[in-house]
């Protein structure tokens, strides 16, 4: 009996311990994916940039509207159209307390250009770094590039000793030894929260940086995050109470979500714009009945695809009238964005048939389209309307729809871009139209790592020599002219299916208050336990 | 009318008057659930002419009809009588497409497991020594594996070893295989244990007195006999097979959703659950449940009365 | 008792075995290794060198010697997607399946054992034809509907239980566990009873089959003769011969649950190596596919040898001394 | 005062095809110190009276009329707790199975205590020196540390000897045994016998004993009632009603029963239950058939010769055959069947007469010897064709007539197998032809031929499995135990067609049987095996009248006594 009685003091005292509400504030939240690396360079991927985006940092940081703002670099100021000079914050410390120098923004560029890193086309943006002192660097581009801060709030600087020390000079990937990358598992950063643990695909758990170098809004001491694949589970947790916030959600369930008690949507529109793409580099299809040529090359045959597609339908139907139907592939929030053209194609079956006729497919063709299904709102039904809308005119549709890491493994370069038709999303990460055109829509050039993203290989000579000129452009309105002139050239040749800019489909509670940013990404340094 | 006497009855007439039939029509459960089980086999087999729409049917779907609640709601439309899902098709028609193709997958699946075995668990039982305990040795490791994940694991190695864009086409028949591979077990235990009983009854040493060699024997003695075990566990096994396969469509390995089956369809549903749109899974899910539960119940009546000692 | 014991030690080792060349085999053959583990820059050279590295050039035997001696030592390699070694991700996991699993076996022995006697001996009821309807449905809903309208009820429209995940969770070294925070059992309610429920029908249908065939037997009509109380006839004589099979079939069945978490972990989000394991199967992260294999095999070796001994234990007839 | 008193018992129960009456209007009465006998043949009601006597009828049954009185005091309509009480108390019950009567899981002790102190109340201590005690009276060697075993540690007549310990544990005032020697060997039979009739006699208990053994009513009891049809159709002392029977039925039971002593030509007629059927006899071999393709080469001395015939088999099983172990369940055996002769071969169960025959007709592989038939090793030959040679002229007869014919298959289709298998028909109208000739043969008659076999009786299924074996025109038949899963009277039918077939067709016929009466009224010369081994090969009348082997002697001596029943209407051989 007394040992009874001991065994259950014990008990209840490890039960306290572990709920007993010590003076934290913990902030817990869930995603439909989980954060497959703490590696910064291992994945070019914004939930992975998001999340680490609160323990690393970069030169220059995002504000809550998505601006430029100083963050490690206290200013930066252009020297001559390739060379810029940054003046580095001093006082500010890693983590695991290693002062942040020149040596560290020198050393993980390098990483980040290094064998299995995911940011060698960040990397390839600066042709060199020179150290003048400890706190003043200089950088060199390889040509003029007016928006090169854009892209630096991305670029994470990692400790220089720290990294050596463990062993980690270059980005984790999955090769030979079972010991893994450090990095991967460990992370030294300057943000504003520390790793305190992190199992893949379990739970991840962030504690506040106390020694953090800038005031910050939150109050939020703890922060758990918590993978949860199924979206219905994912809203249960949060109308259950057990969460404070859970994204996405699937907009179907806005007005559940507005109905219930203590929680609500917060939705907006992303700057991630969802289109379709052809293959219109290769001389005959992979997946199609046509043999011995590419109906994709005709403009005629993709204009017959634009037209048959009811954007209005999926807007309504599918993302319950939270999308924007787009004919761009920038969103309003992204620099450079024409409204003239932002107008979809016309919804017109018949002329669609009529330009399939006229192309030579008066009944149509067969086509496969690779489509993610759990990479962007409501992907693989857009898909299946769209499979299902070109039916109508005569194509028949094998609709390929995969989670997004066989997805990717298929799509992407690494596979020789083994697809005839498929639907992708972007988000400029330097939220500038340049990166739209150099990463989707400039031919494919593996070496100078352009076009990468340019899965069908649209290859316009005349809009390669805009994208060009836009990137060393420093007058912003001759920039925004070229900007434009470029994505009419592409409309007008019907390079891509836009689709739309999905929305931000945010589930939170009212315990909580939290900024949207327009990329999806949640940023710790704002949110705010309410009292 | 002369009479007719037991000598000259038919097989039909036989089972009309046996035992079997006698317990059959005396329970009402049993009657009830032959009629829902016969009832939705038509229904499934017939799917392409009864379903008001046909949801497979790219073309003559239509994304506005989309998300449209029963037809007896005041949103209601009266063409889709269960109202649609998100892409316009009917749920009716989609229910009565979708057990088909839960059926078809049921169905093939079990003939495979049954054949496969029977003919191994005939052989091991005929053959014993080393072929029996070889079989029985494979299938007690087997055995050691639960058929969902023996399903799931051939679901995995197929994928990996078949070129993705195989995968929409050809699902099924990995699926049949997968269900079908892991259940063929308990088929090869009862019939080998069935076979080691029949072996040695004296019927069968007739047999073998007379000459008649082994494969005629398997064939025309034994395996009449053993059937009726046999038929049980594949009903019962039919019901596993249709929640298996359910089951894995709903873990997203099955059946892609461009052609659903009932467990695609809960799970495109599962979706829905909480913006109020119910009926998009409910009704496939209340259809698959019914289904099991007829084809279970049909399996447990047929256990009692094949079984009479059970009683 | 020693050479019983050590022949099954012989046969739970083939078992092994075979599962884990089953197991190399897709690890080897399934898509190619080396493409998994390195990006596409890698030049061929340092792919030969990692081929190399890594033996694939070895004969297939010593490959799998290498495999096997590799898996003994739990080492698995390194997951494709999470670039972790599989060992570690799955001794994260181990402790949640494991924990899930045990409270379901519970629930299934507890609630199944009694309901099944119970339907066996009062067959007529009321009372007992309503429990055999219902284990009828409980085997008709697939486990993923009943975790889903749990969740429905319980989580969303009661709010009375978690809807995923463990909630807090108290390490003890490397194990953890949830039995001893509120949270951790409130947690594992509903996931619990959702693995429970289809075997619990299957244990409860089982043990009343086998408990009506030991009734009919001469021993009980005998004992009946002897003028023996139904107390005695029933739980002396008959329940005691009832477990005799039972207790393997059980055995097997417990074994399963493990497995059959895979459903539950998934529409509960309950961090376990079923999660994983579906994950793996989805995006064809053979290392993990193949590690959770060996596992489950490993368990089941065990819990047949655990089987075994008990079967020894309850059947006299086993016990080799018998004598005429 | 009776001891016990069944008073005009009426038992029916329902069914789809309606009420089947088990039981009508059975009265019987049993005093301290006598047994006796209900005697009758499968499905006459007798073991339900003693189900209901003790209020363990099974369901559906129902008791409709009539009480049972035990010492003058109703039982049967006592509540089911007084009756439970009644059970093992003052009534005891002993069943047919020892081997299925003992609850595998527990020692005998805890049986027995836990039966002794529910009843007697004697305490744990008192209650196991009783038990002992009870286990001493019963016969069982060394009962102190046999107590302590598990049932499946006693042979099946030490089991026999418990489960009687068991009933007698209370001091039951009756004890009602239902076949309680059936399952058992004829030596054991007799020494339970004497066991039960000893405790009987001490403890002056009434005993009723179920049976359809002429030989166990003769052996033990002091009073008999003939049921028939769920009637009882004659009482009276056991000498009487064997004596000198007066009902017809009991009057063809008793003729039917096959004497060690005599041997008869035939049995006489006893179709009281069961139509003989009407036999097409008389058949011109020289035109018939069966006669045709009968030109077997004549041999020169014996058709059957076995020369030091072995079988072994697998006790064990193990994967590697060095694991397994084995034992000679025939261990030595040779000896000869003559042209036209009928051999016996007579031994208790487990003395290797049946494996002998599986041997011979090559169902089993010997381990060791030679069978040779018309001067041919069978053990030799390699080619199923060439053994499909003498198959055709060696068929066999099973014991078991329920599990001996295909259930699946039409009686046609099972007679017509060897015929078409062996080609000895030229076309389908010859087979069905030959079938229904064979039918009528053997006394079923040509319209059998279409229907199944659960149709017809045990009786008949045997005569369906003669026909079967009779189809390929053998020249030498092996009857294993061809009639002992039979009742007595159509077990004297098949013996009759056997004898006539053997002398029509000039059969050579191996007959094996535990049955030393049957053997004497079947066989020329007989064979007696025990353990695998052949002790001695003498002419019938030879090892009746002067056995010379130590064990043949044994088992005539433990032979039931049955010279004390009627010879009426019989032909006695050579008298």
């Amino acid at each position: 009996m007394k040992l009874r009685t001991g065994l259950f003091a014990a008990v209840a005292a490890v039960a306290l311990a572990a709920t007993s509400p010590v003076q934290a504030k913990t902030f817990k939240f869930a995603f439909q994916g989980d954060l497959s690396s703490l590696d910064p360079h291992s994945l070019n991927e914004s939930f992975l940039l998001g999340t680490l985006g609160n323990v690393y940092e970069g030169l220059a940081l995002y504000d809550p509207n998505m601006q430029i703002v100083p963050g490690l670099a206290e200013s930066w100021k252009i020297l001559t159209p390739t060379t810029w000079e940054f003046k580095l914050r001093k006082g500010v410390k890693f983590h695991g307390g290693q002062d942040f120098t020149a040596d560290d923004v020198i050393f993980s560029w390098e990483r980040a250009g290094r064998d299995g890193s995911d940011q060698k086309v960040r990397n390839s943006m600066i042709k060199s770094i020179t150290k003048v002192d400890d706190h003043t660097i200089v950088m060199e581009t390889p040509a003029p590039n007016p928006i090169l801060v854009q892209d630096l709030p991305y670029l994470f600087i990692m400790d220089k000793e720290w990294s050596e020390e463990h062993g980690t000079t270059s980005s984790t990937s999955a090769a030979g030894d079972n010991a893994g990358n450090y990095a991967n598992l460990h992370a030294n950063g300057t943000g504003p929260f520390k790793i305190k643990s992190h199992e893949a695909d379990i739970k991840s758990v962030l504690v506040r940086n106390e020694n953090y170098w800038k005031d910050i809004p939150t109050n939020v001491s703890e922060v758990i995050f918590t993978p949860i694949k199924e979206a219905p589970t994912r809203v249960a947790a949060l109308i259950s109470g057990e969460l404070d916030m859970v994204y996405p959600v699937p907009v179907q369930d806005w007005e559940r979500l507005d109905n219930a008690k203590g929680v609500k949507a917060l939705t907006g529109p992303e700057a991630r714009t969802i289109f379709i793409g052809f293959d219109q580099g290769r001389d005959e299809l992979l997946y199609s009945n046509i043999k011995g040529k590419n109906p994709f090359k005709d403009q005629r045959v993709r204009a017959a695809f634009v037209h048959a597609i009811n954007l209005d339908a999926i807007k309504e139907k599918i993302m319950r009238g939270a999308a924007t139907p787009t004919g761009l592939l920038a969103a309003p929030q992204v620099n450079g964005f024409v409204e003239s053209l932002n107008s979809p194609y016309a919804y017109d079956p018949e002329k669609s048939k009529a330009l399939l006729a006229e192309a030579g497919y008066p009944d149509g063709f067969e086509v496969t389209l690779d489509c993610p299904n759990n990479r962007y709102v409501n992907d693989e039904k857009i898909c299946q309307a769209v499979t299902s809308m070109l039916a109508k005119v005569g194509v028949k549709v094998d609709l390929l729809a995969q989670p997004k890491s066989k997805y990717f493994g298929k799509v992407l370069a690494t596979s020789g871009y083994d697809t005839s038709f498929y639907l992708l999303g972007w988000t400029p990460g330097s939220m500038d139209a340049e990166n739209v055109l150099s990463s989707l829509i400039v031919c494919q050039n593996a070496d100078a790592k352009k076009g990468m993203f340019n899965l069908g290989n649209y290859c316009n000579p005349k809009v390669d020599e805009l994208t060009a000129a836009i990137g060393s452009e420093t007058d912003q309105a001759k920039r925004n002219a070229m900007i434009a002139e470029a994505f009419k050239i592409v409309k007008d040749d019907v390079g891509y299916m836009p689709i739309h800019q999905q929305p931000l489909s945010w589930g939170v509670s009212d315990r909580v208050t939290v900024n949207q940013r327009a990329d999806n990404g949640l940023d710790y340094r704002y949110v705010v336990i309410n009292e | 009318m002369e009479q007719v006497t037991p000598a000259t009855k038919t097989r039909l007439q036989r089972f009309f008057g046996s035992d079997v039939w006698y317990s059959f029509m005396r329970s009402p459960v049993a009657i009830i659930s032959a009629i829902v089980t016969i009832g939705m086999i038509l229904a499934a087999i017939f799917a392409p002419w009864i379903a008001p729409n046909n949801p497979f049917d790219l073309a003559s779907i239509s994304i506005m009809d989309g998300n449209l609640p029963p037809a007896w709601e005041s949103a209601g439309d009266s063409r889709f009588l269960l109202g649609t899902d998100d892409q316009g098709r009917g749920v009716l028609s989609t229910i009565l497409y979708g057990a088909r193709i839960s059926l078809i997958v049921g169905f093939f699946s079990v003939i495979f497991s049954m054949v496969v075995g029977i003919a191994l668990g005939l052989i091991s039982g005929y053959a014993g020594g080393r072929t029996d305990a070889l079989i029985m040795r494979i299938a007690d490791i087997q055995l050691s594996f639960p058929a969902i994940l023996i399903a799931l694991l051939v679901d995995g190695v197929a994928r990996g070893v078949l070129p993705s864009e195989l995968h929409t086409d050809i699902s099924i028949y990995v699926l049949i295989f997968a269900i079908g591979i892991s259940g063929w077990v308990q088929y090869a235990r009862t019939v080998r244990g069935s076979t080691l009983v029949e072996k040695n009854k004296e019927y069968v040493q007739a047999a073998r007195v007379i000459g008649i060699r082994p494969l005629t024997i398997l064939r025309r003695h034994i395996l009449p006999n053993v059937m009726g075990p046999v038929m049980v566990i594949a009903t019962i096994h039919l019901a596993i097979a249709i929640i298996t396969e359910a089951t894995l469509s709903f873990l997203g390995v099955g059946v892609p959703p461009t052609t659903p089956s009932l467990g695609t369809l809960i799970r495109i549903g599962n979706e829905y659950l909480f913006s109020g749109d119910w009926w998009i899974t409910i009704f496939p899910g209340i259809t698959l449940v019914v289904l099991v539960l007829a084809v279970n119940l049909l399996g447990d009546w047929m256990r009692d009365a094949l079984n009479p000692k059970l009683r | 008792m020693i050479s019983f014991i050590f022949k099954r030690l012989v046969q739970s080792v083939i078992v092994m075995l075979t599962v884990a060349l089953i197991a190399f085999s897709m690890f080897r053959f399934i898509g190619d290794p080396i493409n998994n583990m390195v990006g596409q820059d890698t030049s061929q050279a340092d792919r030969a060198a990692l081929t190399e590295q890594l033996g694939l050039n070895d004969p297939f035997l010593v490959q799998f010697g290498r495999f096997a001696l590799n898996a003994a030592e739990g080492n698995f390699g390194i997951s494709y997607k999470y670039r972790q070694p599989v060992s570690s991700l799955i001794l994260e996991r181990l402790s949640a399946t494991l924990e899930l699993s045990l409270v379901a076996a519970i629930l299934t022995l507890v609630v199944g054992i009694p309901l099944g006697v119970y339907t066996a001996l009062k067959g007529k009821g009321l009372l007992s034809k309503g429990i055999m309807t219902l284990s009828l449905i409980g085997v008709s809903l697939p486990t993923f509907l009943i975790g889903i309208l749990l969740i429905l009820f319980f989580g969303v429209m009661l709010r009375w239980l978690p809807t995923f995940g463990r909630g807090d969770v108290v390490a003890l070294g490397w194990w953890t566990t949830g039995f001893l925070t509120l949270s951790g059992i409130k947690s594992l309610i509903l996931p619990s009873i959702t693995l429970a429920l289809f075997q619990m029908t299957l244990i409860m249908r089982l043990v009343r089959a086998e408990m009506l065939e030991v009734l009919r037997t001469d021993f009980i009509k005998f004992a009946r003769a002897r003028g023996l109380p139904d107390r005695s006839v029933h739980f002396k004589h008959a329940l005691k011969n009832t477990l005799v099979p039972v207790i393997t079939i059980t055995g097997l069945q417990l074994g399963a649950l493990i497995a059959f978490a895979i459903i539950t972990e998934s529409v509960f989000q309950w961090p376990g190596m079923g999660l994983l394991f579906i994950q793996a199967i989805s995006d064809v992260d053979i290392p993990i596919m193949a590690a959770y294999l060996v596992l489950i095999a490993f368990f089941f070796v065990v819990i047949n040898m655990i089987v075994d001994i008990l079967y020894y234990a309850v059947d006299p007839r086993l016990r080799a001394d018998s004598s005429v | 005062m009776d001891l016990l008193n069944i008073n005009n018992l009426r038992i029916e129960f329902p069914s789809r095809h309606g009420t089947v009456v088990a039981v009508d209007d059975v009265s019987l009465s049993v005093q301290p110190g006598e047994v006796l006998g209900v005697v009758g043949e499968s499905g006459a009601g007798k073991s339900t009276i003693g189900n209901a006597v003790i209020g363990l009828l099974e369901p559906p049954g129902e008791m409709t009329a009539g009480h049972v009185l035990l010492k003058s005091e109703q039982i049967d309509t006592l509540n089911p707790e007084a009756k439970r009480k009644i059970r093992g108390r003052r009534i005891g019950m002993i069943f047919q199975d020892p081997l299925t009567s003992l609850d595998p899981l527990q020692t005998i002790e805890q049986q027995l205590v836990e039966t002794i102190d529910l009843h007697l109340k004697l305490g744990e201590k008192k209650s196991q020196e009783r038990a002992v005690d009870l286990l001493r009276q019963v016969g069982i060697p060394d009962p102190e540390n046999r107590i302590k075993n598990y049932p499946h540690q006693f042979s099946g007549g030490m089991r026999q000897r418990v489960v009687i310990a068991l009933a007698l544990c209370a001091e039951p005032e009756v004890i009602i045994a239902d076949e309680p020697t059936t399952a058992l060997d004829v030596s054991i039979q007799a020494q339970i016998l004497e066991l039960m009739r000893r405790l009987c006699k001490d403890k002056q208990v009434g005993m009723i004993i179920i049976t359809h053994d002429m030989g166990v009513i003769a052996d033990i009891t002091d009073r008999v009632a003939v049921m028939y049809r769920g009637k009882v159709v004659e009482e009276g002392t056991t000498a009487k009603i064997l004596g000198d029977p007066d009902h017809p039925y009991t009057q063809s039971l008793i003729s039917a029963v096959p004497r060690p002593d005599i041997r008869l030509r035939r049995f006489p007629m006893v179709n009281y239950i069961e139509a003989e059927g009407e036999r097409s006899r008389n058949i011109d071999l020289s035109t018939h058939w069966l006669g045709r393709h009968r030109d077997f080469e004549a041999v020169d001395g014996p058709l059957l010769s076995l020369k030091d015939l072995v079988m072994t088999f697998v006790t064990k099983p193990a994967f590697f055959k060095r694991n397994r172990s084995t034992f000679n369940a025939v261990d030595g055996v040779s000896f000869d069947i003559n042209e036209g002769e009928v051999f016996g071969l007579v031994g208790e169960s487990g003395s290797g007469k049946s494996t002998v025959a599986r041997m011979v007709c090559s169902l089993y592989k010997p381990a060791a010897g030679e069978v040779n038939f018309s001067g041919t090793d069978l053990t030799k030959i390699r080619s199923e064709n060439e053994r499909d040679f003498f198959r055709r002229q060696m068929q066999m007869i099973f014991q078991d007539p329920f599990s001996s014919l295909n259930g699946r298959m039409r009686v046609m289709d099972i007679i017509a197998e060897p015929i078409r298998f062996h080609q000895l028909a030229s076309s389908n109208q010859e087979v069905e032809q030959i079938v229904n000739d064979l039918l009528d043969h053997v006394g079923l008659g040509a319209q059998a031929s279409v229907r199944f076999p659960h149709e017809f009786s045990g009786g008949q299924r045997q005569r369906i499995s003669i026909a079967r074996a009779l189809a390929t025109r053998p020249r030498f038949l092996i009857c294993d135990e061809p009639t002992s899963a039979l009742d007595v009277s159509i077990q004297a039918q098949i013996l009759n067609l056997l004898k006539d077939l053997q002398e029509e067709l000039g059969l050579t016929m191996l007959f094996i049987s535990h049955d030393l009466p049957v053997i004497r009224q079947m066989c020329d010369r007989v064979g007696v095996m025990k353990q695998g081994k052949l002790l001695e090969v003498s002419a019938t009348e030879d090892l009746f009248e002067k056995p010379t082997a130590a064990y043949t002697r044994e088992l005539l001596d433990l032979m039931p006594r049955l010279d004390k029943l009627s010879h009426e209407g019989l032909e006695v051989e050579g008298a």
